[in-house]
C-alpha cells in the first residue's frame, strides 16, 4: 500500500482515532519518541509528520552538547542499548531551525527538555515560553543527573522532583508532562510527587539501564559503560509501571517502551495510557507509526470497536 | 530512500568468510559509489549497514564478511526475500582523471562499482587492496578490468606482505579509500592528495534518527549515516 | 554428541572449570538456578546433576505453599512472564524428600531460602542447620514482601535487609548468599548494606517486575496481575547491576539473568561474577547446563584461555 | 524424554486454520496416547505443547490450531527440521470393553491413536466429536474406522448442533475425555461412569521444573505436564 493510501484509511477513521489528553486533543494516539526521531525531518521525507498525534523532538539543553563517544549504541536480544548523551544543539538553534519548521508544517510538537541542574531546566523553560504558541506541551527528562546534587537523577527522589516540576511550571504555561525513569524502587513514589505537582501529565517509560560486553576482550561495548535500555524487551516493565501508576493518578499518561505493533497500542491503552509514543521501532522501519495506524484500523473492525478510547484503562475495572 | 523486501537473486562464498549477495532491485533505485543499504537480518533485532559494492539495472550486489551473530545467521539463513532500507548516505565524488583506490577487508566492496563508474567516467585507476591472508581475497579479478591491481597481505600469501598503503600516490590523483579506521586515519595523514574516504560506525537507523552513529570529524560531529559515510579525505587529517 | 560424551570432555577439562566462591570450591562455575530445576529430579533425568558446579533448589519456605491461581507463566519477547507464588512443600519435606537424596546423589546443593516475615526466615534457617552437612549454601531469597512491615520487600530496603540477613547468620553456619532483587533505584545501596553483614556472597539478579495483557479482552494474563521477568531481555540489566556491585565489594558473587550461551557466561564473569546461575534457559533446553561448558571449553580453546578465572574482571581493568 | 531435532514429512492445511505436521521419528521413540510434546517455533522463546496426535514406527503426527502468534509462525514458515521435547506426560489408560470419546476442537488430535489403539485392543468405540462449524472438521473420517462418529457443531452447520456431550452414555462404557475447560467439567460432572480425562495449562518447561503449569484437582496440586496432562475423570468432579 503506498502512502497514500494509508494517509487517506487514516483520515477516513480519524473520527475513531482522536484522543484527548486532559484538555489537549490529538489527531490520533501515536507518536515519535523523543531521541528516535531526531527534529522530524527525516521521518518527514517518509510521510507528513503533521499527520501524527504528535512528535517528541530530541532532548533539548541550554547549551548545544556533543554527547558521548563511540559506540554509542548496540543490539541485544528483542533490544538495544543507547548512549547517545543527549547531543543536541542547543535550545536557540532548536527553537530557530527546529521549532518553528515544525510549527511551519503544522506538525504537533512536544519539546523534550532536559539539563544538569535545576537553572539550565528552567533556563530552556523560559526560552520554549517565548515560542508557546509553536509547542503543544513540553516533556520533562528527568532521568538527568543533577550534577549539584552528587549526580542524583531528578527522577529518583520524589523531593528533588517536585522541586524541579514546580520551578518549570513556574515558568512557563506550556503544559508539561514528566518523563518518568522506570528505575526506581516505586514508581509509585514518583508519581504521588507528580500528583503534587502542576504537572500536566505524565509519559513512560524512559529507558532501563544496561551494559553490554565484547566476550572477547571482556571489556563495555559502549564507550560510556553504561546505556539506556529500549525496545520489545522493556515492554512487560512499561506496562507494569503504567499500571501502577494508573492506580494513583488520573493524569494523562502517554504510554511508551517497546511498542512495536497495533495490539502493543491497545496493550499500553488498557493499563491506562491515554496516547503512546513509538521510540526504537522508528529504526527498523521509518513507516511505523503510520503502518501502526492502519494495523491498529484493521483489530479495531475486527474487534468491533468505534472508538479507541473504548482500549482505554480495561485491565483495571 | 526506501524501505522495500527485495528477492534474492543469488547468495554465496567468495572466499574465507566472504559472501556475495544479490538480490532484484526495483527499476526506480538508483544507487550510487559507496551508498549503503540497512540489511534485515531475521532473528536480529537491528537491520545491518552493508555497502552496495555493485548494481545493474535490476540487480544489486553485497559482499559481506562473517563477523559476528547476524551475519553469520545472514550467511547460514538462505532467504529468498530480503527486506532492506536504500539507498543510503553520501556517495564518493567521481574524478574524470587518475584515481587511487586504496581499501581493505569488506571496504573492498564498495570499490566495485566505484571502479567501473570511474572507468566510464575516463579515469585511469591505480587499485591497492589489502587483505589478512591469499584465501580471503575477493573482487580482485573483476578491479583488474577497470586498472592496475596490486594486491596486499598481511602475512605476505599472496601480493605484496603488509598493510596495503601503496608507497608512492601520483601527485594529482584523487585516492578513494575505504577500510578499517587505523588504515583510513593512515591513508589521510600518509598522502598530500585530495581525496574521499568511507568510513564506519555501529547505526541503529541507518537514515539519521537515531544519532548512534555520530562521530567527531576535524569539521564537527557528523552522521556517518546521513552525512557519510563518504567523507573529504581532509576531515581525517590530523 | 550424547551426554557421556559431554560429560567426559567436562571432566578432561576440569582443571580449567574449578571456580572459588571465597572458600568455596565449586566443579565448575555453572548451576541451575532457584524456580528453574524444581528440586533436580527431572533434571537429573537427562544427566548427572552431581557433574554441576552445584544446583540452587526451589525456593523453600516454613510451611507448604500452595502458589498462585493460574495462569502462571507467559511468554514475552526474548523472555517470560512467572507468577508461581513460591509454591513448595515446606523446609521439612524439603529436607526429607529433597536435600537428603541430592546429598546422597553427591549434588552440591545450595538451598534458596524465603519467608513473609523475619521468623518465619530464621525457622528455616534453624531447621536447614540441623542438615548443613548436606548443604553446600543458603541463598537468601530477599524480593518476598514482608507481611509485617506493610509489604514492602526486604531486598529494597537496607536495615531491613540487613536485619534479616544478621538474624540468618545468627542461628545458621551454612554460608548465605543473598539474591539481590534488581527493581531498586540503587543496587549499590543494596550491596553496601550486604557488605556490612557476614553474608558469605551475593547471587544476583532475581526477576525483573512485567506485566502481560491479552490485547482482546485488556486484563493481565497472569493471575497474579504482576510477574517476574527473566531470560535474554533481562541480560543486560544484569551485567549492568553486577558491574556495578563488584565496585562495591569483594564478596563472592554468583551472577544470572537471561544466560543461554557459553560467551554470556564469559560476559557475567568479566563484569565480575565467580560463578553463574543459568533459570529459564533450562525450560527451552534441558541439558542446557552441560551443553554450555562444552561451548564454553571449546570458546577458551578458541582464545587461547587455559582457566576460566582469566574471564573473571575483566570490565573493571 | 528426549530433545530431537526431526524430520518434517509433511505439514499441511486439514481445515480452517487446522494444520497437520508429521516428523519423522526416531526407532526408539515410543509415544503413547494422550502424550504431548513441546514443538520449537522459530521466533518464539518458549517451546509450544501439542499433543500427540498419532504415530507409526517411523513418523509422528501433530494437528494444531492457530491460535496465537505461535502457531501462526509455525503454520507460515515450512521449516524442514524442528526442535522437539518428547514423549511427556500421562497416558490414557485403554480399556478393553466399551469406550466413550468426548472430544471438541484441537482436543480432538490425540484421540486418532487413542482410538486406533483401543480398537487393537479389542474395545468397541463410540466416539463424539465436537467442532465450531462445519469447515473445521477433521479426523472425522479416519476416526470412523474404529467405531461409530457422531459430530456436533456449534452452528448446526454439520452433524448435531450444539456443544458435544453425549445425552446418554452407556453406563460400563469408559469415558476418554479431551477439550476446553468447560467441556472437562461438564463431562466430569455429568456422567457417572468411569474415565479419562485430558486437560492443558499455559507452560513454560513441559517436563516439571518450572512450575507454571500447577492445577489444583480433587486430590491436590498437580502439574499438567508431568502428572497429566491425562488425569483420572475423578479429579475433575465437585
Ligand atoms: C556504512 C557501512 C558500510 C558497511 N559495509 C560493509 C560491507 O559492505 N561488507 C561488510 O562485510 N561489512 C560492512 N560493514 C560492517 C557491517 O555493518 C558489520 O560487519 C556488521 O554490522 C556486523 O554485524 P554482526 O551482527 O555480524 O556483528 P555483531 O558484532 O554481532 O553486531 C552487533 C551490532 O554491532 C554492529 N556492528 C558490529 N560491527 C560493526 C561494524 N564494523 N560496523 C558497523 N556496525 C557494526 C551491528 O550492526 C550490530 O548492530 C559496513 C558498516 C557500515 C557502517
Ligand atoms: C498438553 C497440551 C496439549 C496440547 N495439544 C494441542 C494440540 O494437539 N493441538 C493444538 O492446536 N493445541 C494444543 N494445545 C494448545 C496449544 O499449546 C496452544 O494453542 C498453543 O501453545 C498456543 O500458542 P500460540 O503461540 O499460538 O498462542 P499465544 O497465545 O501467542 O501463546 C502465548 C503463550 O501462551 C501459551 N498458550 C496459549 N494458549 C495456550 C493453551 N490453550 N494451552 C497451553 N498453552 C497456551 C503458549 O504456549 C505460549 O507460551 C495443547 C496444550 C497442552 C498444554
Ligand atoms: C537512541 C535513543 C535515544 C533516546 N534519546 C532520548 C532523549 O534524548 N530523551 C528522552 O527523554 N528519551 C530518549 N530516549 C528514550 C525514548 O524516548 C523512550 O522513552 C524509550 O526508548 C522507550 O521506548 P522504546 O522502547 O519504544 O524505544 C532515547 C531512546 C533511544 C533508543
Ligand atoms: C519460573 C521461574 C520460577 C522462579 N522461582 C524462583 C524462586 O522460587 N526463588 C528465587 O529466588 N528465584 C526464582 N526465580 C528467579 C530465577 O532464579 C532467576 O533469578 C531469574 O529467573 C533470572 O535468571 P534467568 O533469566 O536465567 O531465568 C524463578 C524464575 C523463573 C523463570
Ligand atoms: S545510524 Fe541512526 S543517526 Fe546514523
Ligand atoms: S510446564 Fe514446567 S512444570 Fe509443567
Amino acid at each position: 500500500m503506498l502512502i497514500a493510501e494509508k494517509l487517506q484509511i487514516i483520515t477516513d477513521n480519524s473520527h475513531r482515532l482522536n484522543v484527548n489528553l486532559g484538555s489537549l486533543e490529538l489527531k490520533n494516539p501515536v507518536m515519535p519518541a523523543s531521541g528516535c526521531c531526531a527534529f522530524g525531518h527525516e521521518l518527514n521525507n517518509f510521510y507528513p509528520i503533521s499527520e501524527l498525534g504528535a512528535i517528541m523532538i530530541k532532548s533539548t539543553t541550554d547549551e548545544a552538547r556533543d554527547g558521548n563517544a563511540n559506540h554509542r549504541i548496540y543490539e541485544t536480544s528483542s533490544g538495544m542499548l543507547n548512549s547517545i548523551g543527549l547531543q543536541n544543539p542547543g535550545v536557540d538553534v532548536v527553537i530557530e531551525q527546529h521549532i518553528s519548521w515544525l510549527s511551519s508544517i503544522g506538525a504537533t510538537t512536544i519539546v523534550n527538555l532536559a539539563g544538569s541542574d535545576k537553572q539550565s531546566y528552567v533556563n530552556v523553560a523560559k526560552k520554549l515560553e517565548t515560542v508557546k504558541e509553536q509547542i503543544c506541551a513540553i516533556e520533562l527528562n528527568v532521568s538527568c543527573p543533577n550534577v549539584k546534587q552528587g549526580g542524583i537523577q531528578f527522577g529518583t527522589d520524589p523531593e528533588m522532583l517536585k522541586d524541579l516540576i514546580n520551578s518549570i511550571t513556574a515558568v512557563t504555561t506550556i503544559p508539561v508532562f514528566v518523563k518518568l525513569s522506570p528505575n526506581v524502587t516505586s514508581i509509585k513514589e514518583m508519581a504521588l510527587a507528580v500528583e503534587e505537582t502542576d504537572a500536566f501529565g505524565i509519559s513512560m517509560i524512559n529507558t532501563l539501564v544496561g551494559m553490554a560486553i565484547d566476550y572477547k576482550t571482556g571489556k563495555p561495548v559502549i564507550a560510556n559503560k553504561i546505556a539506556g535500555y529500549s525496545g520489545p524487551a522493556i515492554k512487560p516493565v512499561a506496562l507494569k509501571q503504567i499500571y501502577e501508576v494508573r492506580q494513583v493518578t488520573n493524569k494523562p499518561i502517554i504510554g511508551m517502551g517497546g511498542i512495536e505493533s497495533a495490539t502493543d497500542i491497545i496493550e499500553f491503552l488498557s493499563v491506562g495510557s491515554d496516547a503512546v509514543a513509538i521510540g526504537t521501532a522508528n529504526f527498523n522501519n521509518p513507516t511505523i507509526c503510520i503502518d501502526i495506524l492502519i494495523d491498529l484500523i484493521a483489530i479495531m473492525d475486527e474487534l468491533n470497536i468505534e472508538h479507541i478510547n473504548q482500549f482505554k484503562g480495561r485491565a483495571h475495572v | 530512500m526506501e524501505i522495500l523486501k527485495l528477492n534474492v537473486l543469488s547468495h554465496k562464498q567468495l572466499a574465507v568468510q566472504t559472501f556475495e549477495l544479490v538480490l532484484q532491485k526495483p527499476l526506480h533505485i538508483c544507487p550510487k559509489p559507496g551508498q549503503f543499504a540497512m540489511v534485515k537480518v531475521e532473528g536480529k533485532f537491528l537491520k545491518r549497514p552493508l555497502s552496495i559494492s555493485d548494481y545493474t539495472e535490476e540487480t544489486i550486489t553485497f559482499i559481506y564478511k562473517v563477523l559476528g551473530e547476524g551475519t553469520k545467521l545472514l550467511s547460514e539463513s538462505k532467504p529468498v526475500e530480503i527486506e532492506v532500507l536504500l539507498p543510503l548516505g553520501s556517495d564518493f565524488e567521481r574524478t574524470a582523471g587518475h584515481a587511487t583506490l586504496i581499501a581493505g577487508g569488506v571496504g573492498i566492496a564498495p570499490m566495485a562499482c566505484l571502479a567501473r563508474e570511474l572507468a566510464a567516467n575516463g579515469a585511469t585507476l591505480d587499485i591497492h587492496l589489502g587483505y589478512q591472508t591469499a584465501n580471503q581475497v575477493f573482487l580482485a579479478d573483476k578491479l583488474s578490468e577497470y586498472g592496475n591491481v596490486t594486491i596486499y597481505t598481511e602475512d605476505g600469501s599472496c601480493g605484496q606482505k603488509g598493510y596495503c598503503l601503496p608507497t608512492e600516490v601520483a601527485p594529482d590523483s584523487v585516492i578513494y579509500g575505504c577500510g578499517p579506521h587505523p588504515m583510513l586515519n593512515a591513508i589521510a595523514n600518509q598522502y598530500p592528495n585530495q581525496g574521499w574516504l568511507s568510513t564506519e560506525e555501529y547505526m541503529a537507523c541507518g537514515f539519521g534518527i537515531c544519532a548512534g552513529c555520530v562521530i567527531k570529524l576535524k569539521s564537527g560531529l557528523k552522521k556517518v549515516c546521513q552525512d557519510g559515510p563518504v567523507f573529504a579525505k581532509e576531515e581525517f587529517e590530523c
